[in-house]
């Protein structure tokens, strides 16, 4: 044991320098660390240690009640909340057989979508700054504005929606929900294109990106990445349309598919996605159905005892809720297959070879979200 | 017009400060009474400038994304800096573990007083100069490159691995980055065909030189503006900080006022080479002026030359904050290729095609 | 030749693009419109939340000092994170019945996450959301608030 | 494929297996020391071609583990569970399959955390998220006075 101790501490060979990126850094957006080896500025390996804010998700939901837990997985990944409140709601909903009505499967499929461009546009931002061009960060801020705003005129919550439960919503949308929406459409249209203008097209950004930290297809298969990055490696990976939820049938989009699966192409599907998500939005926006905002449930919501997994497409990837029930009150077993996990650890081996700055910008690219990772 | 112009000569006025003091006391005591008042106006003038750009800077990121700035301190937030800086007069100077002592605490004395020395040569008006050389010119940039020694020292001495990367690339920047400053200058003293200040900006007298010089000179105007914005460490080209990176680089272990020594030079670097680039390229305290003669042109020559010195500078100060504020920052390779792939082969190019020019007698 | 004509290209691309971002950074400079900041203390006067806005949770009192709560504790027992304590006594009615009151409703700010359980949860609506959002304190122990105001009593009509 | 000729195929390349009932996703359940050879089929035969290793995660059934893996295909885009009775709750332990999925190396380095279920052969078994002497929470009978509040 203790000889494999310090086996692990030994990084490379003894002229390696090696440095912590990370647990306070600027650009982990959390608390992650990257033991990096460098030489020169050229990376040898890098090790990500994580666990900063493990704060035992799991072990906390098997003692509560499932409308309980869902207020836990807002804190897994906080940019995708509403996707992790969807994901354990479709699992309750599903393993109960019950039918949501069909105004809940539309307000949620667009506070997903809205959530999405949230999330992706946050990612927009840091991504700029983490490669140095900190006037990003404000616009996108500006913008992601518009749509918090949207939350809390309805829900009264911004970042975390907090809004759904077993069998629907907790309360009906704002009689000025849509309007905002529209304006909201709107307005991006306008913006989303000074987004690659600034940032998309410069040439100090593409002389960053491009080709920079190729990942192929396999490599996103084997190390199970999902997501926009996955699908900048040219891996068809989108729950939304291999095990459609919500009103995702309904609608008619465009998987954003790119094969370079380099730093800019995980870039650029995630712009894409944004307009993507707004054709979404705009399909449903109007078309919301009338009805009751949540089915009959029981007060005490039981599982019957077994096993149920359900597939959520969050902003960074697949999420996976596995409930293993005994036919009590709380899960015996749950367990969220968190897809900043997965995606976290192929920089390890996307990132040797290029240098320090590269780095920065890969980890930006796959767009980590800490707490996700720990939960 | 050259009565004009006259009414705004400092040179009587230093004269006669130098006559009044030699009346008192020997020559050589009053030149040192000179060197004492001049430094003191420098220094009180440096830390006035300094918590300007800081302000200005501030303000000036801010509109372009969107806020306000400071505005909480004074009215407009004018004095933001100054609380700023009372605030790391009071910090704990944070003493670093194995630091080199002597080095660390230097370090930040190299930078201040490299940039202090080029700005002893900067021509704010007629006669209103500390230093008028000969070989102005390159004064200013063989100074101005004394700042990087307290980089490279600062990056080592902290004992820290983010510093020492910083340090290395600061080097490594600043060493290459120098080429295109020194050779972007030398266009415009091939024109003009003198490297004191004074000289200089007498030369465009009818005219500045990025005018007069055609193609050439704005080439070397932008050239210069690239790199220097390099040479001074600001964005898109401060890999020596690299906030996203390296934390801070190079300053990553200092704090209270030795942090703000490097932050003042910082922001006075970007004064003297915006200063130089209006001096050199943009006709100093020189009014701008169309043709000869003319109602414009005696308007213009009624605004001092200390003022159009410093909205000429402002002008350019504020295009490196654009770039700063606009452009992600570069990795260590790219800029090396910028330097030696791009700037330099146009600036060899440039210089050979103005040494022709100048042969020819084309420029005006 | 197609090298050169190349190099040419990249600069010109290069020069492009970075002047295509300066143009809107520079834009936003010159358009002071487009400042989103608000002053916040400053527009504390009129500054209006959402009527949904979910701030700290409260118990509304009508204006003989009365309340809705019952101290079932349906909304102990639905938080998930131990934020509401629900202590009650019981009272003699003028009919004579013995009838449960609340004697305290402890709610902990601090241990809050605003899921809105207890607030949907509560069989006679007797918990809101206020709109208050400025709960910076200094002494963690102002953050343990009691709800129901002192000497207030239920509502008639609630069962 | 669908179920019932997943069912079948498995019972092709390893007859004895048990396949429990679940509503959702085939399932399938594999004695220990044939999990790896079992995988290694589903990962490369090209039929199957389960290529993603979609969850993997343990549960704690008191007198044993239960180790649970979800393939999924890229290609055919169908899903199977397969789980693994691990009877030996002092010292669990279970072949690796971090060489057919590279990503079960921090997935089991996860199960190895919370359930101290040691894989055989792992490149990097040690501890991802808590500290050496934590013991393993996620087992049911992990309890830690200091942190735990019970209700």
């Amino acid at each position: 044991m203790q000889d494999e101790v310090v086996k692990n501490i030994i990084l490379g060979e003894d002229d390696n320098y090696i440095i912590n990126v990370g647990p306070q850094h600027p650009s982990t957006h959390g608390v992650l660390r990257f033991e990096v080896s460098l030489q020169g500025e050229t990376i040898k390996k890098v090790i990500p240690h994580c666990g900063y804010i493990h704060r035992g998700i799991e072990k906390m939901s098997e003692r509560l009640t499932y409308p309980q837990i869902i207020h836990l997985t807002d804190r897994m990944d906080y940019l995708s909340a509403h996707m992790n409140n969807e994901a354990v709601c479709l699992c309750v909903e599903k393993a109960l057989e019950v039918e949501v009505p069909e105004r809940v499967l539309y307000i949620r499929t667009i506070l997903n979508e809205l959530n999405r461009i949230a999330s992706h546009q946050l990612w927009w931002c840091a991504m700029g700054m983490d490669l140095g061009a900190l006037t990003t960060f404000f616009y996108g801020l500006r913008d992601r504005e518009k749509i918090l705003d949207i939350f809390e005129e309805s829900f009264g919550t911004r970042l975390i929606q907090s809004v759904n439960t077993p069998g629907g919503l907790m309360q009906d949308i704002h009689p000025g929900f849509q309007k905002r929406i529209t304006e909201f459409i709107k307005y991006f249209r306008k913006k989303l294109p000074e987004y690659d203008q600034l940032l998309t097209g410069n040439v100090i950004f593409r002389e960053r990106t491009e080709g920079i930290a190729i990942m192929t297809r396999e490599d996103a298969v084997q190390y199970g990445v999902t997501g926009p990055s996955g699908r900048a490696s040219g891996l068809s990976c989108d729950i939304r349309k291999i095990a459609p939820y919500g009103a995702y049938p309904r609608v008619s989009f465009k998987e954003v598919l790119r094969t370079e699966g380099d730093t800019l192409a995980r870039y650029k599907v995630r712009i894409e996605e944004m307009y993507e998500s707004m054709k979404i939005l705009e399909q449903l926006t109007d078309n919301i159905p009338l009805g009751d905002y949540t089915a009959k449930m029981k007060a005490v919501i039981r599982l019957p005892a077994g096993e149920f997994y359900q597939r959520v497409e969050t902003a960074r990837g697949e999420l996976g809720v596995y409930i293993v029930s005994d036919g009590n009150k709380t899960p015996y077993r749950i367990k969220f297959r968190a897809p900043n996990f997965s995606n976290l650890f192929v920089i390890s081996k996307l990132a040797v070879g290029y240098k320090i700055a590269d780095l920065i910008a890969i980890s930006g690219s796959l767009d980590l979200v800490i707490p996700d990772i720990d939960r | 017009m050259i009565l004009v112009i006259d009414v705004y000569d400092f040179s009587g006025l230093t004269q006669a400060i130098d006559k009044s003091l030699k009346a008192v006391m020997s020559p050589g005591w009053a030149t040192f009474a000179e060197y004492v008042i001049i430094g003191l106006i420098f220094l009180i003038f440096y830390a006035i400038l300094g918590l300007f750009l800081v302000y200005a800077e501030r303000k000036v990121c801010a509109f372009i994304q969107n806020r306000l700035g400071p505005n909480r301190v004074g009215p407009l937030g004018i004095f933001q800096t100054i609380a700023d800086l009372i605030k790391l007069l009071m910090k704990e100077l944070v003493p670093i573990k194995n630091a080199d002592k002597l080095l660390f605490n230097i370090a930040p004395f190299i930078v201040i007083i490299a940039s202090f020395m080029a700005i002893a040569s900067i021509p704010f008006a007629r006669g209103l100069q500390a230093l008028d050389f000969n070989i102005g010119v390159f004064y200013i940039v063989a100074v101005s490159s004394l700042g990087v020694v307290g980089i490279l020292l600062a990056g080592w001495s902290s004992n820290s691995k983010y510093s020492l990367i910083g340090a290395m690339r600061s080097g490594a920047q600043v060493i290459s980055y120098e080429l295109s400053v020194g050779l972007s200058l030398l266009t415009v003293v091939v024109f003009a065909g003198t490297m004191q200040l004074s000289e200089i900006i007498e030369s465009q007298a009818n005219g500045w030189w990025i005018f007069k010089g055609h193609v050439p000179a704005l080439t070397a105007f932008i050239v210069f503006l690239i790199a220097s914005t390099a040479e001074t460490n600001r964005g898109p080209f401060d890999l020596a900080e690299a906030e996203s990176e390296l934390t801070a680089g190079f300053h990553t272990e200092y704090s209270g006022i030795r942090f703000a020594f490097f932050f003042l030079a910082e922001f006075m670097n970007m004064f003297i080479v915006a200063s130089l680039a209006t001096t050199v390229f943009l006709g100093g305290w020189m009014p701008l002026h169309f043709g000869t003669g003319g109602v414009f042109n005696r308007i213009m020559d009624f605004i001092p030359p200390v003022v159009w010195f410093f909205v000429k500078t402002g002008i350019v100060i504020y295009i490196m904050m654009w770039f700063k504020w606009t452009f992600p920052r570069l990795r260590i390779d790219q800029l090396l290729t910028l330097e030696w792939k791009y700037l330099l082969p146009i600036n060899l190019f440039n210089i050979t095609l103005v040494a022709f020019l100048t042969l020819m007698g084309w420029h005006f | 030749m197609s090298a050169l004509i190349n190099y040419f290209k990249d600069i010109f691309f290069g020069i492009r693009t970075l002047w295509a971002g300066m143009r809107i950074t520079g834009g936003y400079f010159i358009s002071p419109r487009e400042i989103v900041t608000q002053k916040y203390p400053e527009n504390r006067d009129h500054l209006q939340m959402f009527d949904r806005y979910r701030g700290e949770v409260i118990m509304p009192h009508d204006e003989n000092n009365q309340h809705r709560c019952t101290g079932c504790g349906i909304c102990q027992i639905n938080c998930p994170n131990g934020t509401i304590e629900v202590l009650t006594r019981k009272e003699l009615t003028s009919e004579g019945k013995e009838m449960r009151v609340i004697d305290k409703h402890i709610y902990h700010l601090d241990r809050c996450t605003f899921c809105a359980l207890c607030v949907k949860t509560c069989p006679s609506n007797a918990l809101a959301f206020g709109h208050d959002f400025e709960n910076a304190v200094f002494d963690k122990s102002k953050l343990t608030k009691i709800l129901n105001k002192p000497g207030s009593s239920i509502i008639k009509e609630v069962k | 494929m669908d179920q019932a000729a997943l069912k079948q195929h498995f019972e092709e390349i390893l007859p004895g297996l048990t396949f429990p009932e679940n509503k959702q996703y085939p399932e399938v359940i594999v004695p220990v020391d044939k999990l790896r050879a079992f995988c290694d089929h589903l990962k490369n035969s090209q039929e199957l071609l389960f290529d993603y290793l979609m969850c993997l995660t343990a549960v704690d059934w008191n007198d044993h583990f239960m180790v649970v893996y979800h393939l999924s295909s890229t290609i055919y885009h169908h899903t199977v569970v397969v789980k693994t009775r691990i009877g030996n709750r002092e010292n669990p332990a279970v072949d690796t399959l971090s060489d057919i999925w590279k990503t079960a190396e921090f997935h089991e380095r996860e199960v190895y955390d919370l359930f101290g279920i040691s894989f055989i052969n792992h490149p990097d078994m040690k501890r991802l998220f808590l500290e050496d002497d934590y013991g393993f929470p996620l087992r049911k009978d992990f309890t830690d006075e200091s942190r735990m509040i019970v209700k």
